[in-house]
Order: C-alpha cells, then structure tokens, then sequence
C-alpha cells in the first residue's frame, strides 16, 4: 500500500503549492513531504524483500524488488532536491528573480514531475510506462522552460520535440511488442509480467526490431548518444534542483522501461542481443560525451554531458550482462544520481553567484563560496570514479565484470573513456574551484536548507561505496536477478 | 555479488615493513618540520584541514603497502592520490599550483586506468583479489597475457614513480605543493610505486622474460640521465630537486631491473645483490631528497623565492640549514662516506658481478650501464655543486637573500635529523645492507647465505681515513695567520653579486655539450640610447623540454582538436537533431542483423 | 704488520709526490731543451707556501676554509686503496677501484663549492669547467677500472694486481686510463696549470683565490693525486715489472704527451672523453671475448 | 477493398502533406489523414462490435479530426504566422525523398518484420510510411508549427499500427495515448506562442543558440 502514498503525496503536494501561503514555509512542508516519502520507499523495499513477491494493486499499480530500488533512488533524489529548493526558490524569491506567484507554480510543477517520474516504475503496464514518461517530459519542459528566457524556451522546444519523436519511436516499438504478444504468445495484455510468462513464444525476429525502436525511443529520452541532443540544453537551462532530477533520475528512469523489455528479450533469445545493443549504445555515450565534456566551457553542460557519459557506464554494465555487472549499473544509477545532484547543486550556486554559466567566469569559487566550491571539486572526484566515493565501486564492479566476462575490448575502451572523462572533468573544474576569485567579489556562505542538502549527499556519496546497508545490497542484487531474467 | 577475498587482510612481510618504516621515516620529520612551515603561511582553519590531508595521506600511503589485497591496494592507491592532489594545489589562489595538480592527478590516474586492467586481467585468472591467490592464478597464466600485464603495471607503477617518458608531472607537482609535502611526495611517496613493482611484478606475477628486465634497465637509464640533465639545467630549486628525483628513482629502478634480469639468467645471488642496491637507494634517497626538500621549503620560507639566480650567500644566515642541505648533496651527489655512495656503490657492483657471471653482449651491456650511471653521479654532482654554491655561497643576489634569517627550531631539528640518518645510513652501511638483503630475500627466494660481493666496502674505514687525513692536514697546516680582504677583483672596482657566476653560466657547458638532447635556444634583447650604446642588455637561455614539446604536447593537442571537432555534432539545429534519430534507428535496422 | 706496512706506504707516497711533479717539469723542459727549474723545485714551493700568511677573501664562508682539508683528507683515503709497492699493501676491506672514483669525487665536491664561494667570477668558471669533465670523466675512469677488473672478477685493487695473467683487454683499457690520468691530474691537452689564462684554465681558475697553507694544501693533494693515479695504472692495470720504473716511464709519457701537444678547446674535452669512452668499451669487449 | 483504399488515402495524405508549401494546406493534409484513420478505426470497431473500440473511434475524430487541427490553426492565426512552412528541401526532392523513405517501409515490412496476413503487412507498411514521412517533415520544416504537424503525421502512424496490426491496445493505454497528444499539441501550442513573444518569429531553424 506504500506505492499509494509515495504516489498520493506529491500529488497532494502540487495540489497544496497553489494555495496562498508563504513559499518559504511551504518549502519547508515540500521537503517534509519528500522525506515522508523516502521513508515510505525505503519501508516499501523492505517489505517487498521480506515477501520476495511482486506487490500488485488493481492489476495496475505493480512493484517488485526492481521498482523498489527505482522507487527508492528517485524519492531520495526528490527528498534532497526538495531541500535544496526551500533556500535556493526562496533567495530567488528575495532578489526577485522570481515572483511569489511563479515560486508556487514552481513547487507545483516540481510535485507533479516527481510524481510522474515515481509512477513509471510502479505501473505494471508497459503502455502506462509509455505514458507516464511522455508525461515526465511535459512537466519538466515548463520547469526547464522556466525562467522565460530565449535560451530556455529554445531548450524546453527542443527538449519537447526530440523527446516526443524519440518516445514515439518506443510506441512503435511497444506496439510491435504487443503484436507478438498477442498474436504468438496469445495474451492481449501490455504487462510485462504476462509478456514474460510466454516469452518462449514470441517471435524472436519481431522482439529484436521491437526493441531496437524501443532503445532508441527510451534512449532518446535516457540520453544515449545520438539521441542525447537535446540534454546538455534542456539541463543547462533548467533550475538547478530541476537540472539534478533531471539528470539523476528522469534519465534512469527511462533506462528503466529499456530494461523491462529487454528482461522479456532476454528470456525469450538470451541476453547477448540486448547486451550488445546496450554496450554499443553506451561506449557510444561515453566517447562522445567524453570529447564534448573535455571542451565544453558551460559548467552546467558540461555536467549535462557528464550525465551522457554516466548513462553510458550503465549502459555498458546493464550489457556486460551478469549479475555482479548488472548490481553495479544499477548502483551506479544510484551514485550518479547522489553525485550529480551535488554537482548540479553546487555548479547552480555558482551560476547565480557570478551570473554565468561560462568556466572562464567561475573563477575561484572556493574562496567566494566556499563551502559549494568544496562540493563541487569533491562531487568531481566522486563522479568520475575515485574512491572513498561510491561511484568508484559501482564503476569498479561494472569493469571487474567486464574483464572476468570476456569483454575484455569494451572493457578497455570503458577505462580509457572513463580517464578522459575524469581528466576532462578535473581539467575543467579545478579551474573553477580553485585560483583567485574576482576582484571585489565578497565571500558567502551556504543556507541551512542547502548545507543539509550537500550533507545528505555527502553522506551518501561517501558511505554508500563502504558501508552500504544490508538491505540496499540485498535490494540490488535482487533487482539485477530480475533484470537477467532469473 | 559479493567480491571473493579478504579485504581487511594486511601484509606483514618484510617487504611491507620495509616501506612502512621508510615512509614513517621521513613523513614524521615531515610533520614536525610542518607546524614551523605552516606558521603565518596559513589560517588556522586551513592549517586544520592540511594537518588532516596529511594525516590521511600519510595513512593511506601506509595502507598501500600493508594490505594484502589488492582492491584495497587499488582504492588505497587512489586515495593517496587523490590526497595528495588536495595537498599539491593547496596553495590554489596561484594558477600554477591548479595547472600543476591537474597535470598530477590526469597523469596519475592514466597510471591507475592501466593498473586497474592490470589487476582485473589477473583477477579473471583468480576470481580473488588476495595476493596469494593472484600468485597462484599466475602461475597458470599464458606468457603473451602475463607481457600484457607487465606492461600494463610497468606504464601504472612508471607514472607514479615518474619514470621517463612518464614523468612529466613531476617537475609541476612538486615545486607547487608546500614543501613538507613535497618532501613525502618526492621522498616516499613515488617510491611505493617500486613497491607495487616489487609486490605485483615481483612476487605476484613472476618474471616471465628477460626482455622485462632489459626494458626496465633502458627506461631507468633514460630516466637517470634525462632526470639529471634537466636538473642541471634548472634554476628553480625544487624543479630542481623534483627532476633529481626522476633521476634517484631511475637508479632505483636500475637496480629493479638488472634483478629482474640476473633472475632470469639464473643467477639469484647477484639478482638479490641487484635488488639490495636498489631498496637501499630507495630509502636512501627518501632520506636526502626528504632532506632537501625541506632545505628548499626553509629557504622558501625565508626569502620567498625558489630561484636560486635570486639567492646566495645563505650559509652565513641559515647556517644549519646551509648544513643540512649540504649533508643532503654530498648525499645525493653519491660522495663518500654519505649514504648515496653505498647505494650507487652496491648497484655498480651488481651490474659488475652480473657482468662477471655473464658473457657476451650482456657484458657490454651491463658495463655500458654500469658507465652510464657513473655518468649520471658525475653529473648529480655538477647540479648540487651548481645548487648549493649559487644558493649558500658568495653574495646575496638579491634583497629577499640579504635579508633571510634562519628556521625556527622546528623546521630545523627535522632536517637535523634527516642529516643525521643520511650519515649513519653511510657509515654503518653494512648492518644496513643487512637489514635490507633480509627484505629484499623476501622479495626473491634467493640461495642461503646472502649477498656476495665482489669487493668488500667498509664507508667507517673510509669516513676515518677522510677525517684522520683532514685531521692531519689541519694540525699541521693550520692557519695561524689570516688576513681579510676583498675577492681579487682583477683591478675592477665593482666586484659584488652582478660579476658572481649564475647558476645558468654554470650549468651552461653542460647545456652545450649535452645540447643534443636539451636543444638550448636563448632569447636576447637590446635597449640602445643609440647605436653605439646599449643601455641595457637582457640574455635569457632556455632548453627544450624534449619529451613534453614533442609527446605531450602534441598527443593533448591531437585529443583537444578530436574533442573540437566532436563538439560538432551539434550544431544547435533541431532538425539535425530529429534526423540523428531518424538515421540511427534506420542504420540500426539495416545492420540488425550485427548485434 | 699490513697496517704498519700501508701507513708506510702513504707517507712514502705522500714524500714523494712533488718529486714526480717536479720530475715531469724536468722532463717536459729536457724536450724543450730548456734548463728549467730542479726536481725539488715543487718542494721549494711547498715550504714557501707553509710560511706565507694568507689573504681570505670577506665573502667566504667556512667551507672555503674547510676545502683544503677535504681535498688531502680525500685523496689521502684514496691512497689507502692502491697496492703501490706490491700486492697486499692496501686496505682491500675499506673498498675498491669504485670506491676511489667516488673518494676522489668527494675532495673534488669541495674544491668546485670552494671555487663558487668566494664570488669571483674566475672561480666559477673553474668549478664549472671542472664539474663539467669530472662528470665526462667519471663514465671512463668506471669503465676502464671494470675493464680492467672484469677479467680477475673482481673490484678489488688488490685482487686486480695479483691477477697473474696478462690480457689484451687490460692493455687497452689502460689507455683509456690514461686518459683520464691527464684529465684527472689537470695535464694539457685538457688543461694547463702552467697558465692563468682565464680563456683556458680549468683547476687554477678553482684554486685562484688560495694563498698561504691552504694553497699549500692544494698543491699537496694534487701532487698525490697525481701519484694515486700513476700508482692504479702502475700496480693495478699492468702489475708486472719494477713500480719504480713504471712510474718513470708514466711521468716520461705525460710529459711527452704535454710538450707535444696544445691544450684542446673545452668541448674538444667531451670529444676525447668520449673516445676513451668508446676504447674502454672496446676493452670490455674485447675482454668479453675472452682475451 | 474498402479499408484498402482508407489506406491508400492515408498514404496519399501523407504524400500530400510533403507537398504542401503552405501551413493551412497541411493542417488540411492532417486533418483529412486522420479522418481516414477516423474510418479505419470505425472499420474496425464496426467488424468487432466492441464498444470501446467505439469510444476510441469517437476520441480519434474529436481529438484528432476536430480538436487539435482547430487549435494549430487558431494557434497560427492568434501568432498572425505567415504561411510559409520554411522548406529547406523543396517540394519535388521532397516527394522522391517520401516515395523512397515508403519503399524503404516496404521493404521493412516484407524482410524483416515478415508479418503474415493481407491487411496486416499493408498496414504496417502503411504505418511505417507515415511515420518515417512524419520525421521528415520534421527534419525538413523550418517552422515551429510545421514540426508540430510532422510529429502528429508520426502518432497517426503509430495509431495506424497500433489499431490495425495489433487490433487495438489496451482500452486505458489507448485513452492515455489520446490524452498525451492532446496534451502535447497544447502544450507545444504554448510554447509556440512563448518563441512567438521572445523571438517574434516561429522559424526553430534559428534557435541555435545553445551548441556544442
């Protein structure tokens, strides 16, 4: 019955944002919200890890241990980015960048797009999944769209149009599923749970072209190289706890409805089709997102492409197939989305700070601001992969796999790719972090809202890599057996 | 989903002791010498997270070579790395600190990508990331892959240790970070990647041909003399001192590598006498490149500038320093009865007896070696002449050195003490090379009964005849009447720090005999009053940094101009956009039938 | 008896050193049909030099003063190592023909800082000339010494004399040796210590702020550096025949080898350096032959 | 032979619409595309006498026949749009283009996807032309509502292969896909008027400013 709350909160949420009030104290009431909402996601995993059974509602509303880990990242990321909001909408507020009035539709829109990103993994339908994630796009867009802007409306037109082409891509391609579905497996249904239960049956030639329309469709929106176009704009533009749902968990999300085909694939014709498809499509990321990062001068593109490139790393666990490598992409989705909304967080304070997104202006942030300069350098490390920070394990896990499963070509090409990346990265950010800040330029601090925000993110990024609890390993592991199919 | 091994498992073998007594041998004199260098230099709050930095630092170059597994080897490896970058730019208000951590950290983590592959190319063998059994996968691994994997540790462990062609972040990180950190750096810290080599080269995977060894020898004979010939060349002292240790670590490695290859010749005796040398010169060269280092940070810290053009005259206000640093370059430069000359000593001998043992080319190539390093003292010599003279002796050549005063206590008592150890690690070098033939047998499963030279060497015996013979001298000789007067001047009146010979006039026969390599150019500009008079006259020299102008330089230039034309992909037009997905999903139709 | 024996030598050796300096002079002037000044002439100087008082410069530190005694104390403790007078008078435990190199390294350290010390542009140039063939040296005076050992396998100038046999090697490397000989005893064609020319000098340019004793000092030690190295390719690469005559003949061939040639250019140095470079290889190979 | 035709004429819109050089033409082109699916489907529902297969026929015509071209075009006369549709391609290389992205359809339809049965193969093959016809409309129309038709003549495919070769989604996914493109073309239609106001034209072609 959690799945109902995580769901009815934000939605009752949106619904309270409109109301009159003080913006301030209904951020402070959002986040509760959230946090409300993390716990009942963390309570859900654990029930669903008690059972082992795939919790169903109504033959609509479905979760199983894989809902639960997607449930469980984007609450969090939505509980942080709830936090971070109070102190950043309202120092917006004050220095009126925006109005009382659009600060409420920005927390209305905020609790709608957390609650149609929390309702792709609970429907069992993979129609509805189509749908909840078209949806996802038409919120945010006004939330990336935001600021009214002629660079954000042209991110938000474009954000729109690619990701409406790509996703009806994957309609076809859900259809086609469908077709076979009904025709050789003999159930009219969309669930996948059905789907999977005849896979032997379906016909394998339709499943592979079916799929190759969804990883495109999906992949549009995940953000796989070529289809990744329209995110370093629709991120760059978006408001700083926007651009870190957005890359931290609205693109996993779209991997997610990738994954429930390919489990009905996988039984029906075995992993190495969709492996492949998965490794080729992220190596593909990760090359070039790794050149575009390395001479990127927007920092909150480059952070945009740093999502390419992580969407990439996963992309080629999920493919390297097994399931240590695929436990470690689906930590990873977890770590990145913990690193980025930190990145996100910091690289947002420094924009309004300087007024620019340009590196070449950030200058010296750790003296101007120092605690967010902080962040963003050791967010740096932690996304690019350099222990204590957990992203090193998860991309460490994804690479052993690699190597002991024989991809040992991808595998290399993955390190080399992700030494660029990191080189890239700390190329560009330490210049940032670090030299003499503008003349004149006073120092500042960080809000409380934001210094908790930061602290949970730390928090995680730092322990979940050494000392993750129990259940979190046992709810990964368990998700990944379900991915392979077993 | 669990990793098979034992990750809290630690190495307690001699080997690992051996580092760990070196590291804490220079990082706590490094600690001490810290709160004095850090005083007035920075805040307290900063002061705090530096002191923490290098406590962590510290711990985890101590976890590198504890532990007995090596996904903890790696991580722990990384955080030292990632540690020290934090330390190297901690003075971040200067662009070049930034430029020199970010040259540091890429290059290290380049290092790391190829050690990771390394160990995970083992690991598929094993299955287990214990050291035990990573040796037992290796000895059932094919010989093409175990090249592979050498290769691959020997580009990880060559970037840390900062092996020629790899070393070009050495010379930036160094002079950039504060320098008791320096000092841990150059002095310890490069040297746990010959622990690495040891560890996994060594005991792990085995040596698999000889041709391993060779490589070795050649890389660390390049590294000998490119090191060294830069450091002549350079006149910013810890530049200086950071090349110097590219050129220590290359005759450390020397030492590695003629082991590795008297290993494979069937002769453990000189292997271990090879191996000996080389650990001995690795602690010593921890002790007086710690040493010296520390000299560099006090004179830093008195006159605010590392160039020793801008120096001289030291000895006379920073007299202990003056000896330390002097202690320090008798030391480095391999001079008797300091500890440099027994390890240089120890490594000459097991290249001759290697020679001895050997026949054919091997023996020209050894004694070619064995010439070389010689080569490479001679010309260690020349740069600490040209550095301690320009930066102790004489005048002052600027207001900064006039002015210099001498190092609290606690900047002074740990290179006090490291010159002490740089003493008595010479003098009592044979209960030393004791100790260390103990290590190193752990390292190679030699005969019984140790190391046998082909000479014996007695530095006690060597160190009394010096000082009975000076002793002599002085009693005999000494001075009973001196006057003072002025330089001899040749009848100019002028004579002050303007005539003084510079540190560049002095390295500048070098520059033009060993102008192959350096390619020496020089910058002059003339400011006439009119033709006839030249008011001022400016004469800059410089070399050409053959391996960054020539590899790096153009290999960054080639990746920048690759991403460049990658960033094409777009162009900003939606409807190239839609059509990249038009096309993939066409193409990936087409060519289904490939995945 | 050994120890008693070895003190003997160095103090003999010691005793005789200037004689061998004078000895050369008289030879070269002998050629050059010159009456020149006697044997004893370097002893004359000795003694002027002990009695003078001398002139410090004010920019010098101690090391200027300590200099000197460095020097005698470095090649007096080189002098330990050579079996002069015949097999078995050396201290073969205290080290070896290596370990001479780098004894002799350490006066010379001292020497090159004591020409930088005192400010005279005329003693850096000196030490940097001086560090510069030094280190040209250093890799030829190693190889020829291996080559001279390799054959008896070992280092030790003990074990290198009493090897019995002549080798072809040996006689090669010793030419090679006796270039550095010239190099390392300042003789021309490398440098000339009959001149303060301050285009061509190389030691004197060092030494040039030095008086009194400590000058004294210097001369003494070269003297019996020059005698050290006499003695190595005497009793060390060619251990037959009278030590005696040997360095007669050696003093006879430097001195030949000064008058008939000019004092080369500094970097025709690191051309003549690295032909004895390559014939000291040419003896290692040789050696490796087996002959 | 009836539902042949409906097809044809689906195809021939399709083709159409590529034609067209001005804005009312292909909101007519639209407008008559979906009234033919508007048929197919009744087709259907009529063959199958299933009642929702009714109430998607009913929400197909008022959302895709009434509805949506209604609003594009009040949209484009509220934004006084001039007509023109900003052809980088014209008309004639258009067609060939259209005529080869269908043979490429075909192709698909017979080699790959091999799917047994008359209507079915026509169907799809149908489908896949619109769709593919409706990307490269969206490629090669310069203006904001242009690319909006474009992504509309792709639904009317995927609606195509969804009603006929599946024989229907889902009753509820069929009514959440309505209410998504419903929802798309208004809020696209918003962000028309939004680049109208910031830009005073309508011409995406020019939105270039974030690259790279």
């Amino acid at each position: 019955m959690q799945i109902f709350a995580i769901l009815l909160i934000p939605l009752a949420l949106s619904g309270i944002a409109v109301l009159p009030g003080k913006t301030r104290s209904f951020g402070v009431f959002n986040a509760a919200g959230h946090f409300i909402n993390a716990v009942l996601a963390v309570w859900l995993s654990l029930d669903l890890l008690r059972t082992r059974e795939a919790a169903a509602y109504l033959g609509f509303f479905y979760a199983d241990l894989l809902s639960a880990f997607f449930i469980l990242t984007i609450s969090v990321i939505n509980f942080i980015a709830a936090l971070y909001s109070i102190g950043y909408i309202s120092s917006d507020v004050r220095d009126s960048t925006m109005s009382e009035r659009k600060a409420k539709a920005y927390y209305a829109l905020f609790n709608l797009f957390t609650l149609t990103m929390l309702s792709v993994p609970v429907v069992s339908n993979l129609g509805m999944v189509w749908v909840a994630i078209e949806m996802t796009t038409l919120v945010s867009a006004f939330l990336v769209g935001f600021y009214n802007r002629k660079e954000s409306i042209e991110a938000a037109w474009k954000y729109i149009i690619i990701c409406s082409v790509g996703i009806t891509l994957a309609l076809f391609g859900t259809i086609l599923f469908y077709y076979t579905a009904s025709r050789d497996g003999g159930v009219s249904s969309l669930n996948w749970t059905d789907m999977a239960a005849v896979a032997g049956d379906l016909n394998p030639s339709i499943l592979k072209v079916a799929f190759l329309f969804i990883v495109v469709g999906y992949g549009t929106k995940a953000g796989f190289v070529p289809m990744h176009t329209w995110l370093p704009d629709a991120h760059s533009q978006a408001l700083a706890p926007i651009s870190a749902l957005l890359s931290g968990v609205l693109l996993p999300t779209a991997v997610y409805a990738i994954i429930r085909f390919a489990t009905v694939i996988n039984i029906c014709i075995g992993t190495s089709y969709t492996g492949n498809l998965f490794m080729f499509f992220g190596l593909m990321s990760l090359g070039i997102s790794a050149g575009l990062v390395l001479v990127q001068r927007d920092i909150k593109r480059l952070l945009a492409y740093s999502s390419v490139e992580n969407i990439g790393i996963i992309s080629i666990g999920l493919g390297f197939g097994g399931t240590f490598a695929i436990a470690g992409a689906l930590f990873h989705v977890f770590n990145h989305a913990a690193a980025k909304s930190l990145m996100f967080f910091a690289a947002g304070r420094a924009v309004k700070k300087y007024n620019s997104h340009s590196i070449r202006d950030i200058r010296g942030m750790i003296s101007a601001m120092p605690f967010a300069g902080t962040m963003l350098i050791v967010g740096a490390f932690a996304l690019t992969g350099m222990p204590p920070f957990s992203a090193f394990f998860s991309e460490i896990m994804i690479i052993i796999s690699g190597f002991t499963g024989g991809f040992l070509f991808q595998s290399s090409l993955l390190l080399f790719f992700m030494a660029v990346v990191f080189c890239a990265m700390i190329h560009n950010i330490s210049r940032s972090v670090f030299g003499e800040k503008p003349s004149g330029m006073a120092a500042e601090g960080e809000p409380l809202s934001g210094k908790l925000a930061f602290g949970i993110l730390m928090l995680i990024i730092c322990t979940a890599g050494i000392v993750a609890p129990g259940f979190f390993k046992e709810l990964l592991t368990a998700a990944s057996e379900i991915i392979r199919g077993a | 989903m669990q990793l098979a091994g034992n990750f809290g498992d630690l190495s307690g073998d001699y080997l690992s002791l051996f580092f760990l007594f070196t590291i804490l041998l220079i990082s706590v004199p490094a600690a001490v010498y810290s709160t004095g260098y850090m005083m007035g230099e920075y805040g307290g709050k900063k002061k705090a997270v530096l002191w923490a930095l290098l406590a962590a630092f510290v711990s985890s170059m101590a976890l590198v070579v504890l532990t007995a597994n090596a996904f903890v080897f790696l991580v722990a490896w990384e955080l030292m790395s990632l540690l020290s970058y934090f330390l190297v730019v901690s003075d971040f208000k200067h662009e070049k600190s930034v430029k020199a951590g970010t040259i540091y950290i890429v290059m290290t983590h380049i290092g790391t990508a190829f050690m990771t592959a390394a160990f995970l190319v083992m690991f598929r063998y094993s299955g287990s990331f214990d050291f035990s059994a990573l040796k037992e996968a290796c000895s059932t691994m094919p010989p093409e892959i175990k090249n592979i994997v050498f290769l691959m540790l020997l580009a990880g462990f060559g970037t840390k240790a900062g092996l020629v062609p790899l070393h070009i972040w050495l010379p930036y990180a160094h002079p950039q970070a504060p320098s008791h950190i320096s000092s841990i750096m150059s002095a310890v810290m490069i040297k746990t990647a010959v622990y690495g080599m040891l560890r996994f080269v060594f005991m792990i995977l085995g040596i698999g041909a000889i041709w391993w060894g060779n490589l070795v020898l050649v890389l660390a004979l390049v590294s000998c003399l490119a090191g060294i010939m830069y450091a002549l060349t350079e006149n910013d002292l810890k530049r200086l001192l950071a090349y110097s240790s590219v050129e220590n670590i290359g005759i450390i490695m020397l030492g590695v590598g003629a082991s590795m290859v008297f290993m494979k010749m069937g002769l453990p005796a000189v292997s271990l006498l090879a191996l000996c040398a080389g650990l001995f010169h690795l602690i010593n060269h921890a002790v007086f490149k710690g040493l010296l280092f520390l000299c560099a940070g006090s004179i830093y810290k008195a006159t605010g500038t590392r160039n020793i053009e801008h120096l001289g005259g030291l000895i006379k206000k920073m007299p202990v320093t003056a000896a330390a640093f002097l202690a320090g370059s008798i030391a480095i430069s391999g001079l008797p009865p300091f500890n440099g000359f027994v390890s240089e000593w120890l490594t000459l001998q097991a290249l001759f007896t290697g020679a001895v043992n050997t026949g054919g080319s091997y023996k020209i190539f050894l004694c070619v070696c064995a010439a070389l390093l010689a080569l490479t003292g001679g010309l260690a010599a020349a740069c600490f002449v040209k550095a301690f003279g320009v930066t102790f002796l004489a005048v002052p050549r600027s207001r900064a050195a006039e002015r210099a005063g001498e190092v609290p206590l606690s900047m002074k008592a740990p290179m006090v003490f490291l010159a002490a150890a740089a003493v008595l690690l010479g003098v009592g070098a044979p209960s030393a090379i004791r100790c260390i033939s103990a290590v190193a047998d752990s390292v190679i499963a030699a005969p019984a009964g140790g190391i046998t030279l082909s000479a014996s060497l007695n530095t006690v015996i060597i160190a009394s005849a010096i000082f009975t013979a000076s002793a002599a001298a002085f009693y005999f000789m000494r001075p009973r009447r001196t006057t003072e007067c002025n330089t001899w001047d040749c009848g100019y009146y002028k004579l002050g720090a303007r005539t003084e010979y510079s540190a560049t006039a002095f390295s500048k026969p070098l520059r033009i005999a060993f102008g192959f390599f350096l390619l020496p150019y020089s910058k002059t500009e003339k400011i006439r009053d009119s033709f006839y008079h030249v008011r001022s006259f400016k004469y800059e020299v410089f070399t050409t940094p053959v391996f960054r102008d020539y590899v790096y330089e153009p290999a960054v230039k080639l990746v920048f101009m690759a991403a460049r034309q990658v960033k094409k992909i777009q162009p900003g037009s939606i409807h190239v956009y839609v059509a990249y997905i038009f096309a993939t999903i066409v193409l990936l139709v087409i060519f289904m039938g490939r995945f | 008896m050994k120890y008693l024996l070895v003190a003997l030598q160095i103090v003999v050796l010691i005793a005789v050193s200037p004689f061998i300096t004078g000895l050369i002079k008289k030879i070269k002037n002998f050629i050059r049909l010159r009456k020149g000044p006697g044997v004893f002439q370097p002893y004359y100087d000795l003694a002027k030099l002990a009695g003078k008082e001398e002139v410090i410069s004010r920019d010098t530190s101690w090391i200027f003063a300590f200099a000197p005694y460095a020097v005698i104390g470095s090649v007096t403790a080189a002098l330990l190592l050579v079996p002069a007078f015949g097999p078995g008078i050396s201290l073969n435990r205290a080290g070896d023909l290596i370990a001479m190199i780098f004894i002799l390294a350490f006066g010379r350290f001292f020497m090159a800082l004591a020409g930088l010390d005192a400010g005279s542009a005329f003693g850096g140039m000196g030490s940097s000339r001086e560090m510069f063939i030094s280190s040209l040296v250093e890799p030829v005076a190693l190889l020829s010494v291996f080559a001279v050992s390799l054959n008896c396998g070992s280092t030790d100038a003990q074990a290198v004399a009493s090897y019995g046999t002549f080798r072809f090697s040996t006689l090669v490397a010793t030419g090679a040796l006796f270039a550095v000989t010239i190099a390392e005893t300042s003789r021309i064609p490398v440098d000339n210590r009959e001149t303060h020319l301050e285009l061509t000098m190389i030691h004197e340019a060092m030494v040039l702020e030095y008086s009194g004793r400590s000058l004294a000092l210097i001369e003494l030690a070269s003297h019996i550096k020059q005698v050290l190295f006499f003695s190595v390719i005497a009793a060390v690469a060619v251990p037959f025949g009278n030590y005696a005559v040997k360095m007669l003949v050696i003093a006879a061939a430097v001195a030949a080898l000064e008058v008939s040639m000019a004092k080369m250019r500094l970097f025709r140095v690191v051309d003549m350096m690295s032909f004895s470079f390559v014939l000291s290889v040419i003896a290692v190979v040789i050696s490796a032959m087996g002959y | 032979m009836a539902v042949g035709l409906i097809l044809f004429g689906i195809l021939v819109m399709a083709f159409a619409m590529v034609a067209a050089k001005r804005l009312s033409a292909l909101i007519f082109g639209f407008r008559a595309q979906s009234f033919f699916l508007f048929m197919l489907t009744f087709i259907l529902a009529w063959r199958e006498n299933s009642t929702q297969l009714y109430i998607v026929t009913t929400m197909l015509f008022a959302v895709k026949v009434v509805l949506v071209p209604n609003f594009l075009q009040k949209v484009a006369r509220r934004i006084k749009a001039d007509e023109d549709l900003g052809l980088s391609v014209n008309p004639t290389v258009s067609m060939s283009a259209a005529v080869l992205l269908s043979y490429m359809a075909y192709l698909f339809t017979g080699k790959i996807v091999s799917i047994p049965g008359e209507f079915e193969n026509s169907a799809l093959f149908i489908s896949l032309s619109a769709t593919m016809i409706g990307t490269f409309l969206m490629i090669t129309r310069m203006k904001a509502l242009a690319q909006i038709l474009g992504l509309l003549v792709m639904e009317n495919g995927i609606f195509l292969a969804a009603a006929s070769v599946s024989g229907g989604m889902p009753f509820i996914v069929e009514i959440a896909i309505f209410f998504d493109i419903l929802l798309v073309v208004i809020i696209l239609g918003i962000f028309v008027f939004k680049i109208n106001r910031l830009f005073t034209h309508i011409d995406v072609d020019k939105l270039t400013e974030l690259k790279g």
